[in-house]
């Protein structure tokens, strides 16, 4: 597997231009991000993760692998904070997420399948309302969804009318704006076509490189294994295998 | 997991069986006493018998919904932090409320037979009656709550909420249906206070209502049961989904 | 009406009530452990 | 205390520019509401005089219709597109949320009652004897219905069957409500002589109650699931 750019934050970095609203991550002060050891997650009575271990260190790009069905939504959902996690440990950025899952929730995005957006509301309105919600100032916003390509036309469109597309770029958009330490993406790729992938390619690479954690499962193994830098294996809600 | 005992019935045990005979016995001399040995009322004639059986449900019926209320409440205190304990005071909480409303439907229905012969109607739109009935409906909704497929957490916790908004919401329907019929016509007749009544019916009333009192916790203890062993039948499940998916795990990998 | 024929309803329909409730919390008590109770050891009737 | 209150400035106006932008309030709860005062004259017979003399009765009852949707719609727009895990990733609080929710739902109630007081007023041929009372009223009213609302809408968030479950739940705790703005709206309309001043203060308490509880519940209600 290629490796594009050092996981690893290495001292002399050149970042490239108008990323400025990626600069505000600090050097990140633990390197584990994510620590999951026998994880059970339950959906009602489902044991959506039957007691998973893994670890995630700062500034790495993780795929998650694996059939519909054997967990990776559920991995995501879990570090996010969202889930309860009924035995075994979970820590995410510092945070016992066992104990308490509302205080990690800040500083993680999570992009599921869904648009995440207000169909009635117009796509400034959605991009508006969210970044305020996580406390950011308008300017990243615009900012974000010219990086995502999203046209100046289309800002004043009801997101109803967008395509699926369109819809993701913004989702994506938002995800920029709020500049979380973790990315936790769920299939990102779907429903993109080829340019918005390159974009979200690069854009998986310039985050970790600014010191953020992306972690993100995908069917395209193709074009997901040449942004990883390291790939863990979903069966039955288990991790069967962990390679670079 | 705890063994259930392998009786006849699933939910019995010593102490229940001694106490069904208990409730069962009293019930008959409730159904003698009430029928035939005690005597007419002054005024209201034979239709004293039919308090024998509506008076103890009243009573049932809010102590039920208090100990619904109250186990609801320490549910939201204490589940969070003590799961097991959790399950125990959703579980009294759970069965209180459904003896509670079987009782609230008895109440009602004895208290219209009882409204019928003394006052010559089914209803009266006073305090009393018109809380009992949309408390009967309040916990309905509880109960509806309940039977809903979710995570027991969250159910649990949910249908505490409900209980506990339907405690605060009792004695504001009673002060806003009390003020409201007393402007109406003065002061209303209500069904509750009790003229004087001689001794021996007294006697014959408060034996009803210990009666009725330990038939219902022998209902209580055994719908208890009864939670607990679903419970216990859909942990087995989880186990075995567990079990399977580890399964599949080595299949898949 | 008279009163002994609303009277006698009356306890009809509360102690019936209260048996047939009986009935079916004893009845469901019994079906549960059942199915546990085959979980267990013997398969025989369902 | 400000930031509570600029994030539940966030959610109503959001809220409120849904409604904006789509208009399902303006074109399908207002006329629903005037459609059930139009059926209560069906079901009156149109006798004018027993039509005035419920005419606040039948204002409440179809504000309670009209509210149950708008509270049932309020929550609905929150569970679709993972709207529900992207709001609790926000950093909005639940109370604000709570708060927010209750404004928002509290302006769209009131401004359909004003155009229901029009369509009693003009098919009941009720005159506004006191209009202070009978805003005030509508107000307070409105404020205890949305909270109440607004527990309720959280407390079936997400479970199956919400759309019935919802006013089983709400109508029994909302009945002293009911009650309530109806005596005093009477008052107002002048078709009764009773103290409404003394049922707007049984509303404010009410509100009150049902305002704490919901600040104090909302955030286990979001929380699950």
């Amino acid at each position: 597997m290629s490796e594009p750019g050092m996981g690893v934050s290495s001292a002399a970095r050149t970042r490239p231009k108008g990323l400025t609203f990626l600069s505000r991550y600090d050097d990140p002060a633990m390197s584990t991000v994510i620590d999951m050891s026998k994880a059970v997650v339950l959906l009602e009575r489902f044991p959506a993760l039957a007691g998973a271990t893994a670890t995630v260190g700062a500034g790495e790009i993780v795929l998650l692998r694996g059939p519909n069905g054997v967990g990776k939504t559920t991995f995501l959902r879990s570090c996010a904070g969202l889930l309860p996690v009924a035995s075994g440990r979970l820590n995410v950025l510092g945070h016992d997420l066992v104990a308490a899952r509302r205080a990690v929730r800040r500083h993680v995005a999570l992009l599921g399948h869904t648009s995440q957006l207000y169909d009635d509301l117009t796509v400034v309105d959605n991009v508006q309302f969210w970044s305020r919600a996580s406390g950011v100032r308008d300017g990243d916003l615009m900012g974000a969804l010219d990086r995502m390509g999203v046209s100046k036309r289309l800002h004043s469109v009801p997101v109803e009318r967008l395509s699926a597309g369109q819809k993701r770029r913004v989702a994506i958009a938002i995800v920029i704006a709020s500049r979380p330490r973790l990315w936790l993406l769920d299939e990102p790729h779907a429903g993109l076509d080829q340019s918005g992938r390159g974009l979200l390619d690069s854009l998986l690479v310039d985050a970790a490189e600014a010191g953020a954690t992306v972690v993100f499962a995908s069917h395209e193994l193709d074009r997901a294994e040449a942004v990883a830098t390291r790939s863990l294996s979903f069966s039955g809600g288990l991790i069967v295998s962990d390679d670079e | 997991m705890q063994q259930a005992e392998r009786k006849d019935s699933m939910t019995g045990s010593l102490a229940t069986t001694t106490l069904g005979w208990a409730s069962g016995a009293s019930l008959i001399v409730v159904l003698v006493t009430g029928l035939i040995t005690s005597p007419k009322d002054a005024n209201q004639g034979e239709a004293v018998r039919l308090l024998y059986v509506h008076v103890p449900m009243i009573w049932i019926a809010y102590g039920s919904f208090i100990i619904t209320a109250v186990y609801s409440g320490l549910f939201v205190a204490k589940a969070a932090s003590r799961p097991d304990l959790g399950r125990h005071l959703d579980r009294v909480a759970g069965s209180a409320a459904e003896i509670g409303v079987v009782f609230t439907g008895l109440t009602l229905v004895s208290g219209a037979l009882w409204g019928r012969i003394t006052w010559g109607v089914y209803w009266q739109w006073d305090a009393r009656l018109t809380t009992t009935v949309l408390m009967f409906v309040t916990y309905l909704g509880y109960l509806a709550l309940r039977k809903l497929p979710a995570d027991p957490y969250v159910r649990s916790r949910r249908a505490a909420i409900v209980a506990l908004i339907a405690t605060v919401n009792l004695p504001i329907v009673h002060y806003s249906v009390d003020w409201w019929r007393t402007l109406h016509q003065g002061a209303s007749i209500t069904v509750g206070n009790k003229p004087e009544y001689t001794n021996d019916i007294l006697i014959a009333l408060l034996f009803a209502v210990v009666a009725f009192t330990l038939v219902a916790l022998w209902l209580g203890i055994h719908r208890y049961r009864v939670i607990r062993l679903e419970e216990i039948r859909e942990e087995e499940g989880i186990e075995m989904a567990i079990a399977a998916r580890r399964a599949e795990a080595e299949v898949g990998s | 009406m008279n009163s002994w024929g609303t009277i006698l309803l009356g306890y009809g329909l509360v102690f019936g009530t209260i048996g047939a409730y009986a009935l079916s919390v004893v009845a469901r008590g019994r079906r549960v452990g059942k199915q546990l109770g085959i979980g267990a050891e013997d398969h025989d009737d369902e | 205390m400000s930031e509570l209150l600029r994030e539940a400035g966030l959610i109503a106006r959001k809220d409120l520019l849904i409604e904006w932008r789509s208009r399902v309030a303006v074109n399908q709860i207002a006329p629903l509401g005037m459609l059930v005062l139009v059926v209560f004259a069906f079901a009156l017979d149109a006798n004018q005089s027993l039509l005035d003399r419920a005419s606040a009765g039948l204002f409440w009852v179809a504000v309670l219709f009209a509210g149950i949707i708008t509270v049932q719609r309020a929550f609905t727009l929150e569970s679709e597109h993972g709207i529900r895990d992207a709001l609790r990733l926000s950093g909005i609080r639940p109370a604000a949320m709570f708060l927010g929710k209750l404004a928002a739902i509290s302006i769209q109630l009131f401004v359909l009652e004003v155009v229901l007081l029009f369509g009693v007023v003009a098919m009941y041929d009720a005159t506004v004897e006191e209009p202070l009372l009978a805003v005030v009223t509508a107000g307070t009213g409105t404020l205890a219905f949305s909270a109440v609302g607004c527990i309720y809408g959280a407390v079936s968030l997400g479970l199956r069957a919400r759309e019935t479950l919802l006013p089983l739940l709400l109508i029994p705790v909302v009945a002293p409500v009911l009650l309530a703005g109806t005596r005093a709206l009477e008052r107002a309309l002048g078709v009764s002589t009773q103290a409404g001043w003394n049922w707007v203060g049984l509303l404010v308490v009410v509100s009150a109650i049902y305002t704490a509880i919901g600040l104090a519940v909302f955030g286990p209600l979001l929380e699950d699931g």
